[in-house]
């Protein structure tokens, strides 16, 4: 066997991603779309790793397949009869996605292309390499994402603020559910330490090595959504005003960040390299909180009872 | 010699994972299923890390292999009962509509 | 009250202790990881006890080190009868229910007695309810009773009643 | 021994893709859930495999994170079933 052959299982990785896909779009109720949507983030999640992106693997292991599989699931729970009727969308609406589609895979084959072969002087890995120490960190991935390009990551941050704010106006928040039985809740009662922990030192790792803020945040969300599965009643949500300080917290000291260094240097989000790694690791702290507070508020799908209490509530 | 070993347990480890697979396509029920999934798939990953775990120098490194073990070994041990339970729950009225789609 | 407040702080100690050594396990030795790691391990060892209170038994050593070695036989033992099970040609099953009542005290014991149930040869619990124990097995006619029992009487091996401070 | 090694991330490879091939013949959503986690533990021994052969130790926290999560899911999916009984 010759390292060739290690095509094969891309190969069949790309297979698998393609019939998942596919089989999600075209199953035959919402139930068995959530499990293959599920599988499909597995593949992917191992097709990351084969291509050697641990950093993504990671992210997606825990959002793309856990996280956001918990959450559908959540959804279908509460849909209300009727609601899975599976309306064809008209033509128009086909034609229109579709192009959009093959709009996006025509740019992204051409920004492939440029990338590989194309105009840019020097590969862009190679100039991160080059100014990694300036960094304060030393996994590139984490260098670009807060340090290099940390604006896409405020960026980012803010898009998932926006989301959550329309997630809260949806109306109130999923039910609370009933206490789990014994098997069930012993087994929550070590999974959530654990993913603490885990989420602690992905939040910790990410400087050196693959991890960081999503993915910690991502780990502490399934653990608060394990505690909601669980019925755990200990655990309630923080007031109204922290809870709404949790959510903005990381934007915010990442835009305080920025505006010190348009203050100090002139430039914004221009980190100093000597203090880049201790500033680094404070965003990443507080983008943590906020990203698993966010994530978690997503999943319980409307606004907490706290949230806006002169709201008049019809069946009160 | 220690590669040997090594090879020798990642491919029984192997022989397991499939035996498992094979047994969830062949058993005739969702429960029967669990036994294949719960058993011989929790082997083949123990066979699979230790012989994975010998070509490692760290002994933490080590210990994080044996933890993922356990860990998965706890989680598939008491996550095929959860489903166990939740296939008994909907036997005495058949399957569930939702199922029927 | 003065043993019970010992007892108490003493298993938040050994609650916090495990949780610990997890963490450097994920984390490995840099002291630096302490900085995150530190508020990780606190707020998980007060969620842990939280989540699951401290037992009401002592775990002693020497038989939960034999107790490993047997799940770890038995195990083995699972995963090649339910391979060659299911690699005959004639997939020799004959599956049914059994329900099994315990003499296990209630709670964390129940627990690990129905997860290493679903590790034996041939059995898988269903559903655990107090005492009372439903389980599957894949050969009714193998009579899993006494591995039932022999797993049973090696868990209740590991245990020790708590002498002062019990029943609190 | 690499080329081994080789050998077994496509054997596991093509074990993962029959058991899934298997899920998408088989019926109910019970039945899925239990392959998406058999698939789940095949995931795991891949990654463990990968983490060897394409020397990244970082693989195996990706295991560890990925090992936790699937039980999260299976929590999710038999939770649900059992609040619908009730309602």
């Amino acid at each position: 066997m010759k390292a060739g052959a290690l095509l094969y299982l891309d190969l069949i990785m790309v297979i698998l991603m393609l019939v998942l896909a596919i089989g999600a779009l075209h199953a035959r109720s919402l139930r068995h779309a959530v499990i293959l949507f599920i599988v499909f983030g597995l593949v992917v999640a191992l097709a990351w790793a084969r291509l050697r992106a641990p950093d993504i693997a990671l992210a997606e292991a825990a959002i793309g397949s856990g996280l956001a599989g918990a959450l559908l699931l959540a959804a279908l729970r509460d849909r209300r009869p009727g609601d899975d009727a599976t309306r064809r969308a008209p033509v128009w609406q086909s034609v229109a996605v579709g192009g959009l589609v093959t709009a996006l895979v025509v740019l992204l084959a051409w920004a492939f292309l440029e990338v590989q072969g194309g105009r840019a002087n020097e590969p862009l890995a190679n100039i991160v390499q080059a100014t990694l120490h300036e960094s304060g960190v030393s996994n590139p991935v984490t260098a670009v994402l807060l340090n290099f390009r940390a604006y896409d990551t405020l960026l980012e941050l803010t898009v998932l603020l926006a989301a959550l704010l329309g997630v809260m106006s949806l109306g109130p928040q999923r039910s609370p559910m009933r206490a789990a039985e014994p098997m069930a809740a012993g087994l929550i009662g070590w999974l959530i330490p654990l993913l603490i922990l885990a989420g602690g030192y992905l939040l910790w790792v990410g400087a050196h090595a693959p991890g960081g803020a999503f993915q910690a945040g991502a780990l502490l969300a399934a653990a608060a959504v394990l505690a909601h599965l669980g019925g755990r009643r200990e655990f309630q949500l923080p007031g109204h005003t922290r809870l709404r300080l949790l959510a903005v917290a990381g934007c915010a000291v990442f835009t305080l960040v920025g505006v010190s260094t348009l203050l100090g240097s002139g430039v914004l989000l221009q980190l100093p390299s000597d203090w880049a790694g201790g500033l680094i690791l404070l965003i990443e702290l507080f983008a943590t909180a906020s990203i698993a507070t966010a994530l978690f508020l997503v999943y319980l799908g409307g606004h907490p009872p706290s949230w806006n209490s002169r709201e008049v509530h019809p069946d009160a | 010699m220690l590669d040997v070993i090594s090879l020798l347990l990642i491919f029984s480890g192997l022989a397991f994972y499939l035996a498992g697979t094979i047994g969830v396509l062949r058993m005739p029920d969702t429960l029967c299923r669990l036994h294949a999934v719960t058993k011989a798939d929790n082997l083949g990953l123990g066979l699979l890390a230790s012989g994975v775990l010998l070509q490692l120098s760290d002994p933490l490194q080590m210990l994080k292999l044996l933890l993922i073990w356990v860990l998965v070994l706890a989680a598939s041990a008491t996550g095929g009962q959860l489903i166990a339970r939740h296939t008994l729950d909907q036997k005495p009225n058949g399957d569930p509509p939702e199922d029927a789609r | 009250m003065g043993v019970m407040l010992t007892e108490r702080s003493l298993s938040t100690l050994k609650r916090g202790a495990a949780l610990a050594l997890i963490w450097l396990v994920i984390a490995g030795p840099e002291p630096g990881s302490w900085i995150i790691g530190l508020p990780a391990v606190l707020f998980a060892t007060w969620v842990s006890l939280l989540l699951a209170p401290p037992l009401r038994h002592r775990i002693r050593l020497l038989p939960t080190l034999a107790f490993v070695r047997y799940f770890l036989v038995e195990s083995l033992r699972g995963g090649v009868d339910v391979a060659r099970r299911t690699l005959s040609p004639r997939l020799r099953i004959a599956p049914g229910q059994i329900e099994y009542q315990s003499s296990l005290p209630e709670g964390a014991f129940m627990l690990l007695f129905g997860a290493c149930v679903s590790l034996l040869p041939g059995t898988l619990t269903a559903r655990v309810e107090g005492r009372s124990l439903t389980l599957h097995a894949l050969d009714i006619g193998s009579d899993p009773l006494a591995q039932l029992e022999e797993l049973e009487e090696r868990i209740r091996a590991m245990l020790r009643e708590r002498g002062e401070g019990y029943g609190d | 021994m690499t080329e081994m090694l080789i050998l077994a991330v496509v054997v596991l490879g093509a074990t993962f893709a029959l058991a899934l091939l298997g899920m998408l013949r088989q019926g109910t959503p019970t039945d899925r859930i239990l392959i998406a986690q058999l698939l789940g533990s095949n995931g795991v021994g891949l990654l463990l495999l990968l983490a060897l052969l394409q020397e990244q130790l970082a693989l195996l926290d990706v295991a560890l994170v990925l090992a936790i999560l699937s039980v999260v899911v299976v929590i999710a999916f038999t939770r649900r079933g059992k609040e619908q009984a009730d309602a």
